[in-house]
């Protein structure tokens, strides 16, 4: 019999080896939700207003409808009767407006969705939305949240006059008590600003009705394919299996792409409506009106220390600004960051308010570290302002309050349990490597110079891995299939839906290492709920954590099936299953993993109570999250005559349990501090008074381009997680979460001579130059 | 935005206020009026392509004329949309004498949105403050007879 | 983001295009890197374009009687590629190098942006300090206008709708002459918050010609000659410099925005006016 | 009004009609289809669609399409021949120099030509060359060694 499996021996996990998906992508033959045509495409285009708060008055879409090649044009009472834009969390006091897919009587938000129109081509599509007229009776607005929360502020919905979204109450210990026992209280407000995913694929939608068998097919960039096709089903009223849901290639989602959104339910709509396929895809002046907002937090800080260094105590007060309706997840993002609000501190009494704001702002929702960074931003800084306070060096500050590693797991007054850690040597490591010392010395040089150096520190605790399931409403389990085909070659189905992460290389490690074959017989797909077991999709750093460890599961368990059809092969009751091979342990005769999987297909004889066919199913659910760490130190400079910041040095260094690949985790980190990087010095969505989004495009938006981020050194340290049998915990979000503290650290540093304390973000030259001035310095 | 500012102007105060008032010269100076119909009391709908070399875009609008306090001061409202989004501006113009002429003070708020608010942030204060110089420019050219 | 309809022209010859532009009706495209985003967001809507692009004639580069003649379709690439143009004019080079990025320099052309006057855009500034003077043609005639002239206000130049610039006439930089442009970039477009290029020429220990055009800070691009006149016939030490580089933001109404406010922008034109008069001495 | 335009694309003679305002990026896409080419962004900063027109890199979402009459365009379709993959989509592959993928097309395509002008650029020459082409996966920094790589393999 000939076999394709070849006998393995290389270990891959922990190796960099280059990434399966990239052939397909460095060759232009990827394809993306807007590279599918078909048959008959038709094209739809959203006519979104341009009022923050307005009645509509009415609609005239007659000379759209007229417009040769326009097909339909739905505005708001087409839809009415279809289902809302889901919100998947549940709170005590939370408050739900309907959100229609299309505005009704008023528009909330500029952007809001009118109108659509589709056309048989994509030019007409957008001469039409031009022939669309909306007759609007604008009306007072309020986009800054504590604005909002003020007496006689515009209500964003006329039954909640407050404007308040939701509240939500947690603590741990004694506040009172701590705070009472302190010799010292800091106090600052910190805000983090609105930002836009900005995924570099824009959102989109392909709907194909099929008339004959009633069913939809649905080509969607998303994060989350089977919870969108169950949340569609139910917004569309279409039996759940008759829908399929195809994550096709997908580029780049950072959270953005875990939603159901309004346009995605209307193009499959008006698929079904018009009986032909269409397509819409967002430009990118759309993706800023319309795509979710990460962050929009303004935080009050009050911390209790004693005058060694102790910390005591902390309250903090949130205000989300969640925009005028909320998204799948919008009300979880601050109780997020309620869970990590102790950073990797012995807080014993932890104290906190949150209260969400409705604004006539388009919502916010998960962007990458959803929740996390906003908490380790907020600690990160308030050891700082702590660590000033007291004249204490911020490297022993923080080492003296860290859990020490003998307190694994760790309970945090938060309610959660840290996994594992040793946080005090990866500071450690971080300061040799960055020799700290030396730079301090350097520092003061510099100062004596009249020059502006600084050094910042950031160490972050990040909740990863999600689930498990009580933490989350879609279930927090994930799942993997794999199949040995009759020839011996072996396919991974696994139900996370990776845009960008690699898990189709990471996973095919995992699967070669585990089944001991060669990993070019080894495909890993995901993203269609037709051939894809459930799954529940990549957010929260989850796929290698969770999905990888449904994999290693169902290999396992294939593994023993493996065994006993290669006992019968060798008529053997003692043998074992390593490399590929199945041996028996008594004669040392072998048996291929081919030879067993063409047998277990196509018999003739299967042993006993064994089914036929190698084919495992395996659907994990965590026990608890994981809880990666790190301490990023960067070193910057400010132009004392510009107020601009030169970053110039950057290092990583984290802890994300077991690596399978150093090379796809070193890009994670990358790209997660060019994103928190992005949000200290450069990103900001701006609505100007009026509630006009004033940042519409890339030439307002600034999204760091390659100059504009330093060169990134990274280092690690491998802590095993006990929460998995791989040991992973997550990389995805670490990056980000570390950054924005670690690189305004560095800026406050260079400044706190001056007396400078605190600076928000974005750290633009113009308030960074206003600060210098105020420092009165020579 | 805010705007501010004042312009003098080679008329005396009441022929300035009524010059400022008067349709058919706001036609005129309005840059880019097309036409300036009445409607009602002190309420004329305006039609108006805003030029700025490349960009352009046409507006349906109205202009209203309120708060008279003859010849101090008055209340110019004016409101418009199109294609390329839609502008509201409601300034409170006063008049005072200065030199043999009058001295055009103006204080209100300009309010922008759509695509010109969302694409052209940077170039608002700088076209804002150009629009009304070009309407006092075309108004100065417009009341003084030319000179021999 | 789609332009709407439009009928298109591409003359051969500069004489074709001033034809087909002489009911003032029509647009001229260049290399298209402001006006076609402008008609993608539909803030641009032409009912006729005449494109330029494929007059040999105007990517020209000739030196003639102590002035450099670059032809309007010159992209920036070869603006601040060109042997020629580094060696005779290198301000204009190396502004043309400080434009946009590489696939917008490659397409991105002299006349365009002198004629899009965006107050941000980083050769008029370069312009105003070269003191460059701008062909322009229409059907029956043509016109050189001077620079102070060409630059009226945002987004407003000198060129009439039935006008095309051809060339773009700037002085053959004398020896012992130093230029520098220096930007304070807006990080999203890469455009000028304030840009400032300056040319200086010492003899016998004094600053005997100083030039200096600002971007960025007002409406339209100016030339400082306040900071002029006040270096000319100093020795151009640091404090020379800096006391001339005061008189920058002079009589100007600065523009204030999104990413600067008027304050920032005219404590920074002084720094960077400074920083670029240093760098050309 | 439609316009004869005559274009060699990877090599390959075209000759179609179009309207004048069909932008390139829409005419390679869906009238040739080649999808390699990418829309970010409509304001020409993103640089996904970046293509060579006459060996230059330019952003075909900001070019009309009768514009590039008469010229000859490489996509990133046209990089590899024979089944060969170019130097810098091999070093853009050995050095992870993507994640998503969306930007890489235009990446490699400006990494072409930045390598062409400079054999031997220092890392700011590579950030400042490429500052026309946005990345929001890998921080850029194994996209800079990908770009030094392949100078290193094109020199050497």
């Amino acid at each position: 019999m000939e076999t394709t499996v070849t006998k393995k021996t290389e270990r891959l996990i922990g190796k960099p080896i280059r990434r399966r998906e990239d052939p397909r992508l460095i060759t232009g033959t990827a394809t993306y939700v807007e590279d599918i045509e078909l048959p008959g495409m038709h094209y739809a285009a959203v006519v979104r207003s341009p009022h923050p708060a307005a009645d509509i008055k009415g609609i005239d879409t007659g000379a759209a409808e007229q417009h040769p090649g326009v097909v339909a044009v739905y505005t708001g009472k087409d839809i009415d009767h279809l289902g809302a834009v889901p919100c998947g969390i549940s709170l005590p006091d939370l408050r739900i407006p309907h959100h229609h897919l299309l505005a009704q009587d008023r528009v909330y938000y500029v952007g809001h969705p009118v109108a659509v129109v589709v056309a048989n081509d994509r030019y007409i599509a957008a001469d039409a939305v031009d022939l669309v007229e909306v007759e609007y009776e604008p009306t007072d607005s309020v986009s800054e949240p504590e604005e909002a929360l003020e007496a006689g502020a515009p209500a964003v919905h006329a039954e909640w006059p407050d404007n308040v979204a939701f509240t939500h109450h947690q603590e741990g210990g004694d506040i009172e008590k701590a705070f009472a026992e302190a010799d010292v209280i800091v106090k600052e407000r910190i805000v983090s600003q609105r930002l836009a995913p900005s995924a570099m694929e824009p959102r989109g939608t392909v709907a194909s009705w099929n008339s004959g068998d009633e069913s939809l097919t649905v080509y969607s960039s998303t994060q989350i394919p089977h919870i969108l096709r169950t949340l569609m089903a139910g917004v569309l009223g279409l039996p759940e299996h008759k829908l399929r849901v195809i994550a096709p290639e997908v580029g780049g989602g950072f959270g953005s792409k875990c939603e159901l959104y309004p346009e995605e339910a209307l193009t499959a709509f008006i698929a079904m409506k018009i009986g032909k396929p269409v397509k819409w895809v967002l430009t990118r002046r759309d993706e800023f009106l319309a795509t979710i907002h990460g962050r929009g937090h303004i935080d009050y800080y009050e911390l209790a220390a004693k005058k060694d260094g102790t910390m005591l105590g902390l309250k903090v007060k949130i205000i989300q600004d969640v925009g005028s309706f909320h998204m799948l997840l919008t009300p979880a993002m601050p109780t997020l960051s309620v869970l990590m609000l102790p950073g990797l501190y012995r807080f014993k009494n932890v104290h906190a308010d949150v209260v969400g704001v409705f604004t006539h702002r388009m919502a916010t929702d998960l962007y990458r570290g959803a929740g996390r960074p906003e908490a380790t931003h907020g600690i990160e800084r308030m050891v700082e302002v702590l660590a000033a306070e007291l004249g204490m060096d911020p490297v022993e500050l923080r080492t003296k309050n860290f859990v020490p590693p003998s307190d694994f797991p760790y309970d945090t007054p938060m309610g959660v349990s840290y996994d594992s850690g040793n946080y005090a040597a990866i500071l450690e490591k971080a300061v040799q490597t960055v020799g700290y010392s030396q730079l301090r010395e350097e520092q003061q040089e510099a100062r004596r110079q009249g020059r502006l150096m600084g050094i910042g520190i950031a160490t972050y605790g990040e909740i990863c891995a999600f689930g498990p399931s009580p933490a989350l409403p879609t279930g927090g389990w994930e799942s993997a299939t794999v199949k040995i085909e009759p020839s011996g070659q072996v396919t991974v189905m696994t139900g996370v839906s990776p845009h960008g992460q690699g898990s189709q290389t990471t996973f095919s490690q995992i699967a070669a290492d585990e089944l001991g074959v060669d990993i070019d017989d080894i495909v890993v797909t995901h993203g269609d709920t037709s051939t894809v077991q459930h799954g529940v999709g990549t957010f929260g750093s989850r796929n290698t954590a969770v999905g990888g460890t449904a994999l290693v599961l169902a290999i396992r368990e294939l593994k023993e099936k493996i065994e006993t059809y290669g006992a019968m092969l060798l008529e053997s009751d003692d043998v074992s299953y390593a490399a590929g091979v199945c041996t028996c342990n008594k004669t040392g005769k072998t048996v291929t993993l081919g030879e067993i999987a063409m047998t277990s297909w196509t018999g003739p004889t299967y042993p006993a109570n064994t089914q036929p066919g190698l084919v495992a199913t395996n659907y994990w659910e965590p026990p608890n999250f994981a809880f990666p760490f790190g301490a990023h130190i960067v070193v910057s400079e400010v132009d004392r005559d510009t107020g601009e910041v030169a970053i110039q040095r950057y290092l990583a260094v984290d802890d994300c349990g077991k690596v399978i690949n150093p090379l796809l985790v070193d890009g994670q980190v990358h790209g997660g501090v060019a994103q928190g990087l992005g949000q200290a010095l450069y990103e900001q969505v701006v609505y100007d008074d009026t509630g006009q989004l004033v940042t519409g495009e890339y030439m307002d938006y600034a999204l760091p381009k390659a100059a504009m981020v330093p060169t990134i050194e990274t280092d690690r340290t491998e802590t095993p997680s006990p929460v998995n049998p791989l040991g992973v915990k997550g990389v995805g979000e670490a990056g980000t979460i570390a950054a924005s503290p670690a690189v305004v650290n560095s800026v406050v540093d260079a400044l706190s001579h001056l007396g400078v304390r605190h600076i928000d973000m974005p750290l633009t030259p113009e308030k960074i130059w206003k600060l210098v001035q105020q420092g009165g310095s020579a | 935005m805010k705007i501010s500012g004042s312009r003098l102007l080679d008329l005396d105060q009441e022929q300035c206020y009524r010059a400022l008032q008067d349709p058919s010269v706001l036609e005129r100076c309005m840059p880019g009026c097309r036409s300036l119909v009445r409607v009602g009391e002190d309420t004329y709908a305006m039609k108006m392509k805003m030029a700025l070399a490349s960009i352009s875009g046409l507006f349906d609008g109205k202009v209203r004329i309120a708060d008279r306090n003859f010849p101090h001061s008055f209340r110019l409202l004016v409101e418009g949309s199109g294609r390329i989004g839609f502008l509201k501006g409601d300034g409170l113009l006063q008049l005072t004498p200065e030199n043999g002429g009058t001295s055009v003070g103006y204080e209100g708020e300009v309010r922008v949105g759509g695509t010109i608010s969302a694409v052209g942030q940077r170039l608002m204060d700088t076209t804002s403050k150009m629009m009304i110089k070009r309407f006092f420019d075309k108004l100065a050219e417009s009341l003084t007879p030319p000179q021999q | 983001m789609i332009p709407q309809e439009f009928n298109y022209s591409r003359p051969g010859t500069v004489q074709e295009a001033v034809d087909l532009l002489a009911d003032g009706e029509a647009k001229v495209l260049a290399g298209g890197m402001s006006l076609i985003p402008l008609m993608k967001l539909r803030l641009s809507a032409p009912e006729h374009v005449v494109d330029l692009g494929r007059i040999p004639d105007l990517s020209r580069i000739t030196e003639n009687g102590g002035s450099l003649h670059l032809g309007a379709l010159l992209t920036h690439h070869q603006v601040a590629t060109s042997a020629l143009v580094q060696e005779k004019c290198p301000l204009i080079a190396e502004t043309a190098s400080h434009i946009g990025d590489a696939q917008v320099r490659n397409m991105g052309t002299l006349g365009g942006s002198a004629a899009h006057a965006d107050p941000a855009a980083d050769y008029p500034a370069a312009l105003c300090a070269l003191e460059a003077k701008v062909r322009l043609v229409r059907r029956d005639s043509e016109r050189v206008v001077g620079i102070g002239d060409f630059f009226v206000d945002a987004l407003t130049t000198a060129v009439e709708p039935e006008e095309i610039i051809t060339e773009l006439i700037l002085p053959v930089e004398e020896a012992g002459t130093g230029v520098s442009y220096q930007k304070l970039r807006q990080p999203a477009s890469g455009f000028a918050i304030v840009g400032v290029a300056a040319r200086v020429r010492k003899d016998g220990g004094r600053v005997a010609m100083a030039r200096v055009g600002v971007t960025g800070l007002a409406a339209s691009a100016y030339r400082a000659t306040g900071v002029e006149a006040l270096l000319e016939g100093s020795e151009g030490s640091q404090a020379d410099v800096a006391a001339a580089a005061a008189a920058v933001d002079e009589g100007i109404e600065a523009i204030s925005d999104l990413h600067a406010s008027s304050d920032y922008r005219r404590h920074v034109a002084r720094v960077y006016t400074a920083r670029a008069i240093q760098a050309a001495l | 009004m439609k316009t004869q335009i005559n274009v060699c694309i990877n090599g390959l003679e075209r000759t179609d009609e179009v309207e004048p305002r069909l932008l390139l990026i829409h005419y390679l896409r869906e009238v040739i289809g080649l999808k390699g080419p990418h829309i970010g962004c409509e304001t020409s900063i993103c640089g996904a669609c970046t293509v060579a027109l006459n060996g230059k890199t330019v952003k075909s979402c900001a070019l009309l399409a009768v514009q590039a009459d008469g010229q000859d365009i490489v996509t990133v379709e046209g990089l590899a021949t024979n089944g060969q993959l170019h130097p810098v989509q091999e070093a853009f592959w050995n050095e992870h120099g993507l994640q998503c993928g969306f930007c890489t097309p235009g990446m490699l395509m400006t990494t072409r030509e930045l390598i062409e002008r400079n054999p031997e650029p220092t890392d700011e020459e590579i950030r400042h060359g490429l500052e026309g082409n946005l990345c929001r996966c890998t921080g850029y920094q194994h996209i800079v060694n990908a770009v030094k790589s392949a100078a290193a393999k094109v020199g050497g």
